[in-house]
């Protein structure tokens, strides 16, 4: 949450400066300025014009979430601009804009492109998605390792891939943590808000339905706190929200993992404050890198999955950004190591493992 | 002296439009538009941005004027076609209000009755697969119907157990938004999408990437069908026995019954064609401009409705453009916003302005009649 | 310094398309009790409503007990001791006697010395003593919406009484009373100018200005006409200096002659909304070429005959035959086609639509017939047509003819609208609902005059009036209710004035 | 079964002391649909106020609670003066201008909020955030069975509500304010009359309206999620409509009409936890508090009846 005034400063460049990369970012209703999600990749193209002044970048919002509109919104400012970058599942559809417009470069995240007459891969769209499940894993670790309860839990929006990979990975942990730490941390389930994938199958979890409902993500989280969890995983965008309040309404010692990005600051509750750690994809960085390859003209096309490895995935471990124990720390920054090295393969939504069965554990 | 008169005889011609009643119904709305827009434009000045930019930029994205630079299969003329696309279903959704609002009920549930029959006529002719000859009126038919039924279950209530429509209208949008979504949920949800499945081709009412002159347009087919019915209930108001009594219910309950006009069946006609027509807007809404449904989420098409009917003094002819206007500023705001780097939100801010002054109309009337009298007075006076 | 208590010097009041007031000047003595005559829309009312405050004179002076003032509002015109009873009661419904009556003025208590609250009970005492003692008596806790209307122009009173009035202006106060409501009213009336109050009295009867007027002004289309002293003009003259002609007080009449018998009403009960019996077991027949009225108290259930027969009221019991078809289930529109105009008694509610301009509202019962319409179509033009006739031939003025909003209408022109729309039905039955309220001589004599015609054209005639005059004048027949109960049916030259009142009082039966 | 006493309660109040600033209005005759706007722009002031005197001051956002609630009283006041002049001064259309004013506060706060961030904290967050509500609860009473929920886990601002009712449902009935008021809507010509302006009665009636509504958004922003967002606009303040005319326009009916609306839909959310159906059916039970209350109405809508006058443009000179 930063440098929104370097960003208008930014734009009012964009009158004079003619040659620089012009870029467009269009997100979902709730815009750059989340606080989360999209502003995380928002920040990664205002890192980029810091090192490359003469960049502009517009940001658009598109104001109602579906889909069609997503892309309609899209098609209509594309003509203006070098690069779109559209976080978000609701822009797979820009692939159809992609070919119509071969000189403009696309960059998603949180989706593949969707085929355009059965093709999945396009030369002007890079397209990331993030181990979710690995940071996952790290939030279920550190969840089980810190409970006092022996009860924990983790709250979704909707059973989207990632969301589903943040539900596996978190069960995966924990139960990494009961079996190598000797722990015997319980998952709590909440039978009324079992997810559907996007198979349709059911992955049991926590969720709200919905990623813009914080009276739901109350009475969830109420719901859990009342069974005894005292660490929850809120991987719900909006409707964290509402889990967050339950939890400092509960005052009694009850924390969170925040998602996607570093939620410290959403925790603090008087002097106290619930976030125990974030678990992160470093979207900002990835944004970064891409265009940096636009600038020097090394971009290519494709849809990506980043992991552990290049250091994308993970969780907050910045002195005073968490409260994780000394010893939790340790074990995570250990376990971090067996997953980037590929020894622990936390289940994914569709990796094929479970979170009772996968490599490493 | 003279200067003096020469003043008052300008500014009299000058406002010659605004004083003569025959022209009020066009002027006094053009005025509060004018006068919004300077207003929008000192806000904008505020932020330290170009006002004739961004209105520039504002018409530029509603395909009025003509953008800088086009990307590939788009020109004004898909711009513009997009724009009535998006302006169909709010056409009708004012025109529902209207027609409600002449018998004296308030529609407020426009949104839900939207949603009801779009929804119907997606699970039964969307996914049919039924040719596009059928399947198109079909989609309208069961829109119509749809919507009807619920209007007319919100005019019998009223009718039959006294319950105001305002709270009946709240209460079915709510109960139409949880139950459509469980349904949606259950057996027509697109898992990716997490909205209803997309509806076939056939079954939609904007056909979508035409491709012609190397243009790709998305053609809505119910624009023209809207301007059609925007007569037609013109016409039906105006002129007929049936909107006669229907406005006569709105004017007077007791005065229409002593006439002999069924005062119940009355209400509810209107709300059964103030139901259809919500319906059409629902059906050119997510079976045209979008092709699937969210789930638990009612469009404000239906609240801002209210809000156009109203700026079109509920005059079905009015309300093309006052709907016209609107959507303007709704589909150019996405356009400004990137251009001119003035916030979206800006947009919504001039169409509320925009109605607030022409909500004051009725004062601005009411002091240029004002005005005349003491014109008269003191003609008279000087003769 | 005059002798006068108000004196309005070249008041003019000007709206839309007509001059209301033109140039009048009046002045009112002290205890006097001081008419205003004139046509409907001749504007006494209007002059009445700038002295009471609630319009503004675009020019002339205003001085009261000597001292020029510009009265900017009502309660500006009670500072000065002036309070009107409207013709048209302003009164909350839904509040009691009291509450009506304090409203702006209201006593307060403290609750617990520190929570100030509406001294209601003590407000009810105050109230209850005021009415005893100028003989008003009311139930100050009764609701308003249960009292009749004698009762709730009482309150009005009351109300200017309470707030210490010294010059009262009463606007037809007597149109909506029976002659025993309004003997009692006059008597009030000049108690009240007894006890030292000034009196302005509007009012279109001219025996009643007659009987307790000491002055009288004649207004006619907004320019004051005279001032003449009551005691030493005769009605006639009043009359004719406010029409502009000679006026006819006794109908004439030729003798009727009964057809064929059309409405046949057979042992009607009719229900009100509490389920009491208001009508009970009422029969009678009335002939094409006959008026058969009924005469009575208010609220004795006459409006719920009328009503029954024209379909607004269900009856609970009974039937009603016209032209021989039983008619007592069908629908209101039925029964205007088959054959029943009705002039209902509240004008405002019933028979307008005030927003509506004049020719709609005069077409308002055919519009869903040829010529009016054809096929469920409208024809404006045949509209307009037929509403320029009406306005001509029933002389219905108005500041914009046909496209003229009803609302802006003087009431008297607008009961002018309804009855040319009934007429012009051209029904076998005509009912009419106090026809004359609120209506000028001039015009009286002219309605009068109409239903005679339509009488010998061989329509029949339900004549509902509390008016025992009007009775007399132009009945054939006249059926006395008393209490929801036919007391009397017999033709109207064998039953004098006086039998009729003690049938309607109770006072005597068959 | 506590909870749906506890957060019933905490849902039903908020809405219960909108509807009573709705009452207000349209007992004076002024017809309320901005009440989701006043909420809101309350809501949003209160927010924005206590973010901007903790940081100007020092002091934590936690302890900045009441002055919270009690700036957007001021600002859902301030707003609510829009309406009032619109339709009161302007004789405008009072549909219009309450759609217009939700349409407006809508796209108000959300700019402003994102511009007065970035002005203020240099990062335009979209969001206020708040610091959550102490919630209380009252010892010995708790422990009775079943009543004891609703002394349990209680929000403040339950208390400050229903202080504020029993206040305005006092001034409504008893005082002359009151009678005044109730009688601009039920015939404004006899107000007038009585030499009352009415224009400044109904005035203040909106007035009033914006500032319990204000109080309302306060109270729903705390009680759902600490913050203020554009997530404030719920349609609660629609709902609060329906409870009031659901009440006939009096303040105790129009309280066991909100009741209602929050133990249904604490209910619902309840039965359906505990019948553990699949998510979907969630939905099925929200539909619990629309269902009653239509099914409620059909038995006690008869003598209903809205105030004579509401709605209705008041003018001297119309009789
Ligand atoms: N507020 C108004 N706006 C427009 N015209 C009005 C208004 N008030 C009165 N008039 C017109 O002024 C004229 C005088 O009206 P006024 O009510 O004073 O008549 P009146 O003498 O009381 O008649 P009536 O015997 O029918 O009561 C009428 O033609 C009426 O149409
Ligand atoms: N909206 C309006 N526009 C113009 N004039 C109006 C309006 N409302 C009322 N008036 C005027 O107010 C006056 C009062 O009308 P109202 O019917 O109350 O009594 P009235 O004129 O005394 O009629 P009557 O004595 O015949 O019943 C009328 O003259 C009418 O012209
Ligand atoms: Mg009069
Ligand atoms: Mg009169």
């Amino acid at each position: 949450a930063c440098g929104s005034n370097a960003a208008d400063k930014k734009e009012d460049k964009a009158g004079n400066s003619e040659d620089g990369l012009k870029i467009a970012i269009v997100t979902s209703p709730s815009g750059v300025d989340d606080g989360n999600f999209n502003e995380d990749n928002y920040n990664g193209i205002l890192k980029f014009i810091e090192n490359n002044p003469t960049a502009t970048v517009k940001s658009v919002k598109e104001p109602t979430g579906d889909p069609a509109a997503a892309v309609q919104a899209v098609a209509d400012i594309v003509a203006d601009y070098d690069v779109i970058v559209t976080p978000g599942f609701q822009f797979a559809g820009v692939s159809s804009i992609a070919v119509e417009n071969p000189d403009k470069i696309f960059i998603m995240n949180d989706t593949e492109p969707a085929p355009v007459d059965g093709q999945t891969e396009f030369d002007n769209i890079y397209a990331m998605n993030f181990a979710e499940q690995e940071s996952g894993f790290f939030a279920g670790m550190a969840a089980a390792l810190e409970t006092k309860t022996n009860k924990v839990a983790v709250v979704n929006g909707i059973a989207y891939p990632s969301n589903v990979n943040y539900q596996f990975g978190f069960e995966s942990g924990v139960n990494y943590a009961n079996k190598v730490y000797g722990k015997s941390v319980e998952l709590v389930e909440l039978s009324g808000y079992a997810g559907t994938d996007v198979t349709g199958a059911d992955v049991g979890g926590n969720y709200a339905g919905s990623f813009a409902d914080e009276a739901t993500g109350k009475v969830i989280g109420n719901a859990l706190i009342k069974q005894g969890v005292d660490i929850l995983f809120v991987a719900a965008g909006g409707t964290g929200n509402g889990v967050f309040t339950a939890a400092k309404e509960a005052k009694n010692d009850v924390k969170v993992i925040g998602v996607d990005v570093d939620q410290y600051d959403d925790g603090s509750n008087g002097s106290e404050n619930i976030v125990l750690t974030s678990a992160v994809k470093f979207m900002a960085m990835n944004i970064e890198k891409s265009l940096n390859s636009v600038a020097d003209g090394s971009f290519k096309g494709g849809n990506v999955v980043l992991y552990a490895d290049t250091e994308s995935t993970g969780f907050i471990k910045e002195e005073g950004r968490h409260q994780l124990s000394e010893d939790t720390l340790n074990k995570l920054n250990e376990a971090y190591e067996l997953v980037k090295d590929g020894t622990i393969v936390p289940a994914s939504n569709f990796n094929g493992n479970t979170p009772e069965e996968f490599p490493g554990l | 002296m003279s200067k003096d008169k020469k003043k008052t005889s300008l500014s009299y011609r000058l406002f010659w439009p605004i004083r003569n009643e025959k022209w009020q119904p066009i002027t006094i709305p053009v005025v509060s538009i004018l006068v919004s827009f300077i207003v929008a434009a000192i806000v904008i000045l505020l932020l330290g941005k170009n006002p004739i930019q961004a209105f520039y930029n504002l018409f530029q994205g509603a395909g009025i004027f003509p953008k800088a630079t086009y990307a590939g299969y788009k020109s004004l003329l898909t711009d513009f076609l997009s724009l009535l696309d998006a302006m169909t279903p709010l056409v009708f959704a004012s025109l529902a209000v209207a027609v409600a609002l002449r018998a004296g009920l308030f529609n407020i549930g426009v949104s839900g009755q939207m949603l009801f029959s779009g929804f119907l006529a997606t699970i039964i002719v969307g996914y049919s697969g039924l040719d596009a000859i059928i399947a198109k009126p079909l989609v309208l038919l069961i829109g119509m119907v749809a919507g009807g039924l619920m209007g007319g279950l919100v005019g019998w209530l009223k009718y039959k157990f006294n319950i105001h429509e305002v709270v009946t209208t709240i209460m079915l949008n709510y109960i139409a938004q949880y139950v459509i979504s469980f349904f949606i949920h259950m057996y027509y949800i697109d898992p990716v999408s997490r909205q209803s499945k997309y509806i076939t081709e056939a079954a939609r009412l904007t056909l979508v990437n035409v491709e012609f002159a190397n243009l790709k347009m998305d053609i809505p087919l119910g624009f023209i069908l809207a301007i059609v019915v925007a007569i037609f209930i013109k016409f039906l108001l105006d002129k007929t026995v049936v909107g006669l009594e229907i406005k006569a219910v709105g004017s007077n309950r007791d005065a229409a019954k002593y006439t002999g006009i069924k005062v119940g069946s009355n209400m509810v006609l209107a709300m059964i064609i103030s139901g259809g027509l919500a319906g059409l807007a629902g059906v050119t809404y997510y079976l045209g401009d979008f092709a699937s449904i969210q789930p638990k989420v009612l469009t404000s098409i239906g609240f801002d409705s209210i809000a156009v009917a109203l700026l079109g003094n509920s005059h079905p002819i009015g309300i093309i453009f006052s709907s016209f206007l609107v959507s303007i500023i709704d589909q150019g705001s996405t356009y400004m916003s990137s251009q001119a780097g003035i916030r979206q939100e800006i947009a919504s801010v001039i169409i509320g302005l925009i109605l607030l002054f022409s909500a004051c109309g009725a004062y601005v009337k009411h002091k240029v009649s004002r005005l005349k009298e003491k014109e008269v007075d003191r003609k008279d006076s000087e003769s | 310094m005059s002798d006068y208590i108000v004196e309005m010097k070249q008041i003019t009041k000007r709206f839309p398309g007509i001059v209301a007031n033109d140039d009048v000047s009046i002045g009112i003595k002290k205890g006097e009790i001081f008419a205003l005559l004139g046509e409907n829309g001749a504007g006494k009312s209007t002059l009445m409503s700038i002295l009471s405050g609630m319009y503004e004179p675009d020019e002339g002076e205003i001085y009261i007990r000597g001292e020029k003032v510009q009265i900017s509002s009502p309660n500006h015109a009670a500072n000065l001791n002036i309070g009107m009873v409207h013709q048209h009661f302003k009164l909350v419904e839904d509040y009691s006697i009291t509450e009506n009556i304090i409203l702006g003025v209201e006593p307060i208590s403290k609750f617990a010395g520190l929570f100030p609250y509406v001294g209601i009970r003590n407000a009810n005492r105050k109230v209850e003593e005021l009415s005893k003692n100028f003989g008003l008596e009311v139930d100050p806790t009764k609701k308003i919406a249960d009292l009749t209307v004698s009762m709730q122009q009482r309150v009005e009173i009351l109300k200017v009484l309470y707030r210490e009035a010294e010059i009262l202006i009463f606007d037809e106060p007597t149109a909506v009373l029976t002659p025993q409501e309004i003997e009692f009213l006059l008597g009030i009336i000049e108690g009240l100018r007894n006890s030292g109050k000034t009196i302005i009295l509007i009012t279109h009867k001219l025996e009643e200005i007659k009987k307790v007027a000491d002055r009288c002004a004649v207004l006619n289309k907004g320019k004051l006409i005279d001032v003449l002293d009551v005691k030493t003009t005769s009605v006639n003259l009043m009359a004719q200096l406010m029409v502009g002609r000679e006026v006819n007080f006794e109908s004439e009449k030729a003798p009727a002659e009964f057809k064929e018998e059309v409405l046949k009403v057979e042992q009607l009960t009719v229900k009100n909304e509490d389920g009491f019996e208001v009508v009970k077991d009422v029969s009678f027949t009335i002939h094409s070429g006959e008026i058969f009225a009924i005469a009575g108290v208010a609220d004795n259930g006459q409006v719920e005959i009328a009503d029954a027969i024209a379909g607004l009221t269900k009856a609970s019991g009974g039937k009603i035959f016209l032209n021989g078809q039983d008619i007592t289930n069908d629908s209101i529109r039925n029964r205007t086609e088959s054959g029943i105009s009705y002039i209902p008694e509240d004008r405002q509610r019933f028979g307008l639509f005030l927003d509506f301009d004049l020719s709609t509202n005069i077409g308002s019962k055919q519009y869903y017939k040829k010529p009016f319409s054809n096929k469920g179509i409208l024809n404006k033009q045949e509209f307009d047509q037929f509403g320029s006739q009406m306005i001509d031939k029933y002389d219905i003025r108005s500041g914009q003819g046909i496209k003229t909003q009803v609302r802006s209408m003087s009431g008297g022109n607008q009961q002018k609208a309804i009855i040319a729309r009934e007429i012009e039905l051209q029904s076998p039955l005509m009912i009419f609902v106090q026809p004359t309220r609120g209506v000028d001589i001039g015009a009286i004599e002219n309605i009068h005059k109409m239903m005679i015609e339509q009488r010998d054209q061989g329509k029949a005639i339900l004549l509902v009036s509390l008016e025992l005059d009007e009775i007399m004048n132009v009945a054939d027949t006249i059926g006395v209710i008393y209490n929801g109960q036919l007391q009397k049916v017999a033709s109207s030259e064998s039953l004098t004035t006086n039998e009729v009142g003690e049938y309607m009082m109770g006072a005597k039966h068959e | 079964m506590d909870t749906i006493i506890i957060d019933g309660l905490s849902f039903a109040l908020p809405l219960f002391i909108m509807a009573i600033g709705g009452i207000y209005s349209e007992k004076s005759g002024v017809t309320n649909l901005a009440l989701e706007g006043f909420q809101g722009f309350g809501a949003f002031i209160g927010a924005m106020s206590a973010v901007l005197i903790a940081n100007a001051s020092g002091a934590a956002i936690e302890d900045m609670f009441y002055v919270a609630l009690l700036f957007a009283m001021i600002g859902g006041m301030g707003f609510s003066m829009i309406h009032a002049v619109l339709s009161i001064k302007f004789k405008a259309n009072q549909v219009i201008s309450g759609v217009v004013i939700n349409i407006l506060a809508l796209a108000l706060t959300t700019f402003l909020t994102t511009q007065i961030n970035a002005l203020v904290f240099g990062a335009a967050s979209d969001k206020f955030r708040l610091g959550v509500s102490e919630r209380f609860t009252i010892d010995g009473l708790a422990n009775i069975p079943v009543i004891g929920a609703v002394f349990t886990d209680v929000y403040p601002f339950e208390v400050i509500i229903i202080v504020i009712a029993i206040f305005a449902w006092y001034v409504l009935y008893k005082t002359k304010f009151g009678l005044r008021l109730r009688a601009s809507g039920e015939n404004p010509q006899s107000v007038d009359a009585a030499g009352v302006n009415v224009y400044k009665i109904r005035f203040s009636a909106v007035l009033i309206s914006g500032m319990l509504s204000g109080l309302a958004g306060m109270c729903f922003a705390y009680s759902i999620s600490a913050q203020f967002s554009s997530g404030i606009y719920m349609g609660y303040g629609f709902l609060a409509i329906a409870a009031l005319i659901f009440g006939n326009w009096r303040i105790l009916p129009t309280l066991a009409a909100c009741l209602l609306f929050g133990f249904a839909k604490s209910g619902g959310m309840f039965i359906a936890q505990a019948m553990a159906l699949p998510s979907s059916f969630t939905d099925l039970f929200m539909i619990l508090p629309y269902v009653l209350t239509l099914l409620l109405l059909i038995f006690f809508s008869k003598s209903n009846r809205a105030p004579r006058a509401l709605g209705e443009i008041y003018d001297k000179g119309k009789r």
